[in-house]
């Protein structure tokens, strides 16, 4: 197969390109370490380099594949390769966009934060390969390299949490989010194997083509299709499999979390977007017509709950990160609505919404747990007490940490306002009035937790007993300009919104 | 004379069901293991009984690919096993329970 | 129509300004501000005297420094910056911009703290605020009006009382809830007009929803109740801002733990928003839906104004009065909105003008006194006539003007009220309801004659132990000025209301409406 | 051209200007700004004569005037304009007159009160006088009601700063708050009325404005309404009887009468508002605030006297007043009290005469009372100055031979008040009398009856006047001193004599230009004043055309009576009250006899309990509903504001204990979960 990009000619499999170019940095990050004369002890600088710079790559060239449009109904269509079992269109692109530039930051990041520790080589190969996974899973378009892709993505991350091997937060973490883990993905690969059982398919068209509207195990294929999604909720920390979430971001080291509950998550949802959409849309009734599986309710009430969990668990955290760590719970919820919602008329816009809050909440989040690993560099301790003040001593790292939070909460700061009314105006136009409803009754509760972060920076008196004293240049410069993102993605919403409609309304 | 899919299914139900049972009720890190091990292998029972019931091979495939990672979702596992020992001189894994709410 | 003009300008001075002040020394902080703060000033000015917009922004009338450029794609709804001056919205951006400035040097004696942050988020208000009043897309607007929040929160959060972040917090929740609650009503509107709009331009939304038939049906709700559900939830919206009983408990703590010169943009604009927004939205776009419904907006703005008034009538706090008087005196605007008369939205219009400013002098002169005596407590100090002349004068003519002294701006602004509303075909009784609405001037006397006789006169008594002495001058020209545009503004409303008659006049022609 | 009328906007406008430069410049001028107040107020009352002189055809033809000339807000289409216009027609002319001549005479008086005697903060009073006198004229020449509202306001804020004057000590400003207060309660309905009356008629114009399009004025619309359809005059009465709107805009309008010029109910402020300077008080008392409300109704008697009901109204609350009043001025031991309380009661009598349809006799003894409250009051200053500012008249006593001046004129200005011929107030007061008796014999029905009511309780007050002025005339001056003070007051300058002297000569002579009775017994035409508001260049505001309004709509009419016989009565009444006075008080020792009056005495001292009652609506009701509304507020609606966030995040501080921390607790929940679903969406198809 050839495909046209920008004018050349080049095999379908080019345009995996960003993958491949994280596949090759992990790969070289290994090399560098093998070689090097004694074991562990090669450059961080150069190790964080080729993370960064590999990473980069991979966001820039999705970018730009993105942007030429390949795999997009404007030039050649979805490319589907490897007997249809990857296909890389707009959706995928986007999300390997997202990926590319958390993990981008979170190398960036890690450069001062693993200063001194062990073991750095095998750190950033493994964020590269779950990186690596999380861009297969955008393309993943069968249920058998959707499995793959997902494990190739959650067992780094297992070895990721429990990096701090000596530390028993890191291990509890890493222990509970690999136990979820092994669970959830049981789950999942026995609904696979009931989806299986129930269409004799794999590939996601394929499966939609068999089922029709009136399946023949309908029975078995709506408790594979429930399993399949409970699936998901685990990579997405969604309720009701979201029980990992708070103690792996709390435990694992903060870009670690930063990581996961970015880009993780958003691939979670690319491929549940995907999966629902093109092997489940007849049967959960988006072609008109009385569902047999009525999955669309089914995520509504997720939604639903997820919001309502993750948000009023976070509102009295005492731990800045485990507010965090609830918030994206929350957001989880939020992005669901792009499936919740997605029986409108206009499914591309309400999914186009999802896409973008992931895209804007990958640069929000990813930064505001950047912040923390600032903080945990700095020593002051993890409560919102321990920050107060905070700002009379790092006012450009608590400016930043202030957009993210207010964006997080949906003020006109950073791209998370638009994309949080975008999606509160989906859920308008979708008429799912308890979706809005639960929307802003949480986001009004978000906004009260993320200011009490702002509030300990920016009101409290310090107690004095603080004194930072080192200004981490390659941390500082994550946050920054993961804010600056934030802060542009307001303005510069309007360039990447018509990529996320598109992309959504070609699964359609 | 050839099984009824049917069958395969409920003995897939029940080999998961068993390895649901164990998760839910041992605290030993390793059972747990073990319990997962159990309901992966119950998807594949589906899997490979079904591509049989298909005339298809790729639930059959599908099933190496799944022991595989099951094998490595262990190895995995094993190592954290490995400090969580180290860290709470124990493998229950109700003890390791020093963050919540 | 150019892609960037003067209204752009006026806020990038003010956003820019922001960041010099950001990072400038605390102690030239103020005055760097001040100067910056006054570009916006001589450019609104300039826009005043060459204002050449006529007829109502929104429905078709010629828009003063009108820009427009394509911004966002949100599906296939086209999000554009489009901003533009009408005669109702060049007053408030008057407003704004003068009441920012002497807001700006009335701080320079009570903030003593990261100045440079204080005067920044003040600027970055400003060009918000200055959004708010000239953005005619909704998306574009909605930014603007939420971003207000954020330096406001900051303001007050920071800067304020004992009892700031309980307040700042508040406020700013309660606050985001209103707009999303409102956003979804608009939206709903949007989506339900189907593919007769693709884009936010609130001209074209409005126009729209004034063409009988364009709402469609909208998931099984029909049009009407459709409309009756948007109305609703966009005036509980932007009840919350302006504020109307029961939505406006935020208010009182925000105002009383706010910074003095917070209080007054507070007061003097902010709440403005509210108003305004309700005109350009509810009363322009759902005209029928509040006619219908008029019985019921006029009882909450009728009970705004008693209740506030009495609420008023039993505090201690110097500006607790004044921040429960302001939930009357907002009552009278809705009063004015739901009378469907040129007098009534006029009048409402002006109001807004009239009691930004009194409202904003009146928390000046409290200021002034709290600088002085670290109290605003009425029981802690009397007399201070005999110590600072000057200001209790000015406290007194801006009680008076509050009170509805003819010859101010507040009496011209009430009057119309009263004027518009008696007549209204659209209030049921409209006579006796304007007439009990009209009992808050009585009430509103007694509670701030009753402040002045202990605090003002009397023998001069001082619970706190601060030297008192006259204000320096920097607090007292603040005053003065805003003084003058009060007197001027009574004495010839004409200096802004033409503009604004000429800019509601088209609220009543065509339409839902009969033309009387 | 240039003639007289563009120069009457100067007239309030020369005050106006006194205010800034004694508010601002006040300070450095050697007079502390009194300098700019007298020539201001002297240019006005020149500018005031000279428009008289014009007005009554002196000068050269005689001529009105009325037009618009500033539009405060033009509405545009389907609203009113709001305009600021100017009628000078006999009344307002004569009462520029009176108001200027009156603001002079207070502010020459001021140097001698207020200088001499080393007040400080005078720049502060000039200014208030200044912008006193300017509200009053510029309310005098007012050609609507909205303008007329206006400065009717500011005459309020202006008595509310003058009264309050004397800041520092307690009452003065709690009086001046009662003051605005009690005015503003008035003026709520007053302001109602206004915008009724444009909402109604689409104009507030008090005549006609000739023009390129003749403006018509509200009290024409009414009459056209009244007498044909009101679609027809283009008049909305919001569906009620056309009648019985006017009425009620009438009584609306009449509430601001009755609060600055306090009539009964609202008259309680007035006896207060003596914490003021005493000059202040003369001003208030004879040309401004309290002159005000009378003048109101006189101005747009046109659209009175089309409604029976508010010419009854208006009558019974005027003579009910002027008994009410004179009975709480008996037993006052204030010499500023009994002055007060005589105010309250004069002004009854003007409210009298016009609900019973004696136009000219109202605007007669609002003239004389001017002169000789003015000279009263000033007189009262004078003395008390001499007293060191002691007010209590039990204190003084043979001030007569001390004081030859301010005796002599003060004793004048008792004699016009106490209404003995033939001095001013005999005049005016009997003409009140015989026109309230004359129209109540001749009116058919329920208003003949209640202007007989009015009539009969003038007539009692007639005695009580004579009474507590004499009263007040004896203890003051007669007798022997009973202080030291007295005994050896301090003198005063020839800037209070002079004043004196002016009004006391006016006081003794005003009366005459209008009497009625000698014209009638003569033969000879000297009712000047009657010829000089019957005619006119606009018709409508001329008694004729009031009297043929009041026969036509209102069915008041006069009867046939000479008028000798009523006065004789009235004088007869007076010169009792002399004589009681005479012989209770004009003693070399004289003693309380208000003993006498047992549990009345209490009442009367007390002014019937309405002060206790109008404090008890104040913070008996209102400050407690306040209180409620504030714990309403606080625990209710804040209440649930608080009590959502704080149920919300205990829900979540509880919720979160979901979160156990033990994986194993975790796995039973995903599955419990699993099966839900499950059950939920597979088993039972669906949660619809």
């Amino acid at each position: 197969m050839v495909v046209e990009i920008g004018g050349f000619a080049v095999a379908d499999w080019v345009t995996l390109a960003p993958t491949l170019v994280l596949v090759a940095a992990s790969l070289l990050v290994f090399l560098i370490d093998t070689v090097e004369p004694r074991p562990g002890s090669s450059s961080n600088a150069v190790l964080a380099a080729v993370t960064t710079v590999g990473s980069l790559l991979a966001f820039l060239v999705a970018g730009y594949l993105l942007v030429v449009g390949v795999g997009q109904e404007r030039v050649t269509g979805p490319v589907s390769m490897f007997n249809g079992q990857l296909v890389v269109d707009g959706m995928s692109l986007f999300f390997v966009v997202i990926v590319g530039s958390v993990t981008a930051l979170v190398a960036l990041a890690s450069y001062d934060y693993l200063a001194g520790e062990a073991y750095q080589a095998e750190y950033y190969a493994l964020v590269l390969l779950a990186a690596t996974g999380m861009s297969l899973m955008a393309s993943a378009n069968s249920l058998a390299t959707a499995f793959v892709c997902l494990e190739l993505s959650s067992l780094p991350s297992y070895a990721l949490v429990a990096f701090y091997k000596d530390n028993r937060g890191s291990v509890e973490a890493s222990l509970k989010y690999f136990l979820v883990g092994a669970l959830s993905s049981s789950v999942l690969v026995y609904g696979i194997s009931l989806v299986y059982a129930a269409s004799g398919r794999l590939q996601f068209g394929a499966v939609a083509e068999q089922l029709g509207a009136r399946p023949e195990f309908a029975g078995v294929l709506g408790v594979g299709v429930v399993m399949v999604l409970l699936g998901f909720a685990f990579k997405t920390a969604s309720v009701p499999f979201h029980f990992w979430a708070p103690e792996a971001y709390e435990g694992a080291p903060a870009p670690v979390s930063a990581f996961l509950s970015s880009a993780s998550k958003a691939a979670g949802f690319v491929l549940a977007f995907r999966l629902f959409l093109t092997a489940f849309p007849e049967v959960g009734g988006l072609a008109g017509g009385d569902p047999a599986v009525d999955w669309v309710v089914a995520v509504q009430v997720l939604a639903v709950v997820t919001m309502f969990v993750g948000n009023f668990a976070a509102a009295t955290q005492e731990k800045v990160k485990r507010m965090l760590a609830y918030s994206s719970v929350g957001h989880a919820g939020y992005v669901l609505i792009g499936l919740a919602a997605i029986s409108a008329p206009d499914s591309g816009f309400v999914l186009g919404a999802s896409m973008m809050h992931l895209l804007v909440y990958g640069f929000m989040n990813t930064g505001a747990f950047l912040f923390v690993a600032l903080a945990e560099q700095w020593g002051i301790g993890r409560t919102f007490q321990d920050f107060n003040g905070l700002s009379t001593q790092a006012p450009l790292a608590c400016a930043a940490m202030t957009v993210f939070l207010f964006s997080l909460a949906g003020l006109p700061i950073g791209g998370g306002f638009i994309s949080k009314l975008y999606l509160l105006a989906a859920t308008a136009k979708a008429g799912t009035w308890l979706l809005g409803a639960a929307l802003i009754v949480n986001s009004a509760l978000s906004l009260y937790y993320y200011s009490r972060v702002v509030k300990a920076m920016w009101f409290e008196e310090p107690d004095g007993t603080v004194e930072i004293e080192s200004y981490p240049t390659s941390l500082y410069a994550a946050v920054v300009i993961a804010a600056v993102a934030t802060v542009v993605l307001l303005p510069a919403f309007g360039l990447l919104s018509p990529s996320a409609f598109n992309a959504a309304s070609g699964l359609f | 004379m050839a099984i009824l899919s049917e069958f395969y299914l409920l003995l897939s139900a029940a080999v998961f069901s068993i390895g649901l049972y164990g998760i839910l009720t041992r605290s030993n890190a390793l059972v747990f293991l073990m319990s997962v091990e159990l309901m992966l292998n119950a998807a594949n029972i589906n899997l490979v009984a079904f591509s049989f019931h298909y005339g298809n091979v790729t639930g059959q495939v599908f099933s190496l690919f799944t022991m595989a990672l099951a094998a490595a979702e262990v190895a995995i596992g094993i190592g954290i096993v490995l400090v969580l020992y180290r860290n709470f001189e124990d493998i229950d894994v109700t003890k390791a329970a020093t963050m919540r709410w | 129509m150019a892609i960037a003009g003067p209204v752009e300008a006026l806020m990038a001075v003010a956003l820019v300004g922001a960041f010099v002040v950001f990072l400038a020394p605390d102690d030239s902080a103020g005055r760097i501000a001040t100067l910056v703060s006054l570009v916006p000033v001589a450019g609104s000015l300039w826009m005043y005297a060459v204002f050449d917009g006529s007829g109502n922004g929104l429905l078709g009338g010629d828009l003063a420094f009108e820009s427009s450029a394509a911004w966002i794609a949100l599906g296939r709804y086209e999000v554009a910056w489009h901003v533009g001056l009408d005669g109702i919205s060049l007053p408030l951006l008057l407003l704004t911009t003068v009441l920012t400035t002497l807001a700006l040097v009335s701080s320079w004696t009570p903030i003593d703290e990261r100045q440079s942050q204080f005067y920044g988020l003040v600027l970055l208000m400003e060009a918000s605020l200055i959004g708010v009043f000239t953005a005619l897309d909704f998306f574009v607007w909605l930014v603007f009006w939420e971003f207000v929040l954020i330096p406001m929160y900051f303001l007050i959060g920071v800067w304020g009382g004992p009892r700031r972040k309980y307040a700042a917090i508040k406020f700013f929740v309660y606050t985001n809830v209103a707009t999303l609650v409102m956003f979804v009503g608009f939206m709903a509107l949007v989506f339900g007009l189907g593919d007769s709009v693709s884009s936010f331009d609130l001209p074209a939304i409005a126009q729209a929803l004034r063409t009988p038939g364009e709402l469609g049906t909208f998931f099984g709700i029909d049009p009407g109740t459709l409309r009756l559900v948007a109305f609703t939830l966009m005036f509980a919206g932007f009840a919350v801002k302006v504020p109307v009983f029961p939505l406006h408990t935020w208010l009182p703590d925000a105002h009383v733990e706010a910074p003095t010169p917070v209080s007054v943009l507070l007061a003097g604009v902010l709440l403005k928003m509210g108003t305004y927004a309700l005109l350009r939205f509810n009363f322009t776009m759902l005209q029928e839906t509040a006619i219908a419904n008029a019985g019921v907006i006029v009882a909450f703005g009728v009970v705004s104004v008693i209740y506030g008034a009495l609420l008023a009538l039993a505090q201690q706090d110097l500006k607790r009065i004044v921040a429960y008087s302001s939930i009357s005196s907002m009552g009278y605007v809705i009063l004015g909105l739901v009378a469907f008369t040129p007098y009534g939205f006029g009048g409402a219009t002006f109001q807004m003008i009239a009691h930004g400013l009194i409202s904003g002098l009146l928390f000046m002169v409290v200021g002034v006194i709290y600088n002085e005596t670290h109290t605003r407590m009425v029981g802690d100090i009397s007399g201070m006539a005999d110590r600072m002349p000057w200001t209790v004068g000015v406290f007194v003519a801006a009680a008076f003007g509050y009170m509805g002294l003819p010859l101010m701006a507040g009496f011209a602004g009430e009057y119309l009220i009263f004027q518009g509303a008696f007549a209204s075909t659209v209030i049921p009784a409209a006579p006796l309801v304007t007439g009990v609405a009209m009992f808050g001037i009585v009430i509103v006397a007694g509670y701030l004659l009753w402040a002045m006789q202990r605090t003002l006169f009397g023998e001069y008594r001082l619970a706190t132990d601060y030297d008192v002495s006259r204000a320096p001058v920097h607090d007292v020209v603040p005053l003065v000025v805003l003084l003058a545009l009060v007197v001027a503004l009574g004495v010839q409303p004409r200096l802004v209301y033409d503009m604004i008659q000429d800019a509601v006049n088209p609220l009543l022609h065509g339409g839902v409406l009969p033309w009387w | 051209m240039a003639g007289v009328y563009d120069f009457v906007p100067a007239v309030a406008l020369l005050p106006f200007l006194a205010f800034v430069v004694s508010l601002f410049a006040g300070e450095y001028m050697p007079k502390r700004g009194a300098e700019a107040g007298i020539i201001a107020t002297a240019g006005s009352l020149a500018l005031s004569v000279w428009t008289l002189l014009t007005v009554a055809g002196i000068t050269g033809p005689a001529t009105s005037f009325n037009e618009n000339l500033y539009t405060w807000v033009a509405g545009g289409e389907g609203a009113v304009t709001l305009n600021f216009g100017i009628l000078v027609d006999p009344l307002s002319a004569l009462m520029l007159v009176i108001v200027s001549l009156i603001a002079f005479l207070v502010h020459v008086f001021s140097l001698g009160y207020m200088n001499d005697e080393g007040e400080t903060g005078l720049p502060r009073y000039y200014a208030g006088l200044g912008l006193f006198s300017a509200s009053m004229l510029a309310f005098v020449f007012s050609n609507n009601l909205l303008m007329a509202f206006m400065f009717f306001e500011l005459v309020g804020l202006c008595s509310y700063l003058l009264i309050g004057f004397w800041f520092r000590e307690a009452a003065p400003p709690s009086a001046a708050k009662k003051a605005f207060l009690v005015t503003r309660f008035g003026d709520y309905f007053f302001l109602i009325g206004v915008v009724g009356v444009f909402a109604t008629f689409g104009t507030g114009l008090f005549a006609p404005v000739e023009g390129a399009e003749t403006l018509a004025s509200f009290p024409e619309l009414a009459e056209e309404a009244l007498a044909g359809s009101a679609e027809e005059a283009g008049v909305n009465t919001f569906g009620y009887d056309p009648g019985t709107w006017f009425t009620i805009l009438g009584l609306l309008v009449l509430g601001g009468v009755v609060g600055k010029s306090a009539q009964f109910p609202l008259h309680t402020w007035l006896p207060d508002a003596m914490e003021g300077p005493t000059p202040v008080s003369a001003l208030i008392h004879a040309a401004t605030m309290v002159a005000a409300g009378v003048y109101l109704v006189a101005r747009m008697y046109g659209f009175y006297a089309l409604s029976p009901t508010a010419l009854a109204v208006i009558a019974l609350i005027g003579g009910f007043t002027a008994l009410f009043a004179a009975t709480m001025g008996v037993v006052k031991q204030e010499l500023k009290q009994v002055l007060a309380y005589s105010t309250i009661s004069q002004y009854g009598y003007m409210m009298l005469a016009l609900g019973a349809g004696g136009y000219t006799a109202a605007v007669f003894h609002l003239t004389t009372h001017a002169v000789f409250k003015a000279l009263l009051f000033l007189g009262a200053g004078s003395v008390i100055i001499a007293m060191h500012h002691e007010e209590n008249m039990w204190t003084m006593g043979g001030l007569r031979d001390r004081m030859p001046v301010t005796y002599y004129t003060f004793l004048s200005g008792s004699l016009a008040l106490a209404g003995i011929v033939p001095f001013a107030g005999f005049w005016s007061k009997d003409e009140v009398l015989f026109e309230a008796l004359i129209h109540g014999l001749g009116s058919e029905g329920a208003i003949g009856t209640l202007l007989l009511v009015g009539y009969a309780m003038g007539l009692v007050a007639v005695f009580f006047t004579a009474f507590y002025t004499f009263r007040m005339v004896f203890l003051t001056f007669h007798g022997e001193p009973r202080t030291d003070t007295a005994r050896d007051p301090e003198p005063v300058r020839w800037n209070v004599k002079g004043p004196l002297t002016v009004l006391g000569i006016g006081a003794a002579t005003v009366g005459f230009i209008n009497m009625v009775p000698v014209a009638e017994v003569t033969g000879r035409e000297i009712d000047y004043l009657h010829k000089w508001l019957a005619h006119g260049d606009i018709s409508v505001t001329t008694t004729e055309h009031y009297g043929e309004l009041l026969h036509t709509f209102a069915g008041v009419d006069p009867a046939e009576l000479g008028p000798v016989a009523p006065g004789a009565v009235s004088l007869v009444l007076a010169l009792a009250g002399v004589g009681a006075a005479w012989k209770l008080y004009n003693v070399p020792d004289p003693e309380e006899h208000t003993d006498k009056l047992g549990g009345a005495k209490t009442v009367l001292m007390h002014n019937y309990y309405l002060d206790e009652f109008q404090v008890w609506l104040a913070t008996g009701v209102t400050v407690p509903l306040a209180r409620a509304a504030d714990k309403f507020d606080q625990g209710v609606v804040d209440g649930v504001v608080n009590g959502i966030s704080s149920v919300s995040l205990f829900g979540g501080s509880r919720f979160r204990r979901i979160q156990s921390g033990v994986v194993t607790n975790y796995a039973t929940l995903m599955t419990l979960s699993l099966v839900l679903l499950l059950v939920v969406f597979v088993v039972a198809g669906g949660v619809v």
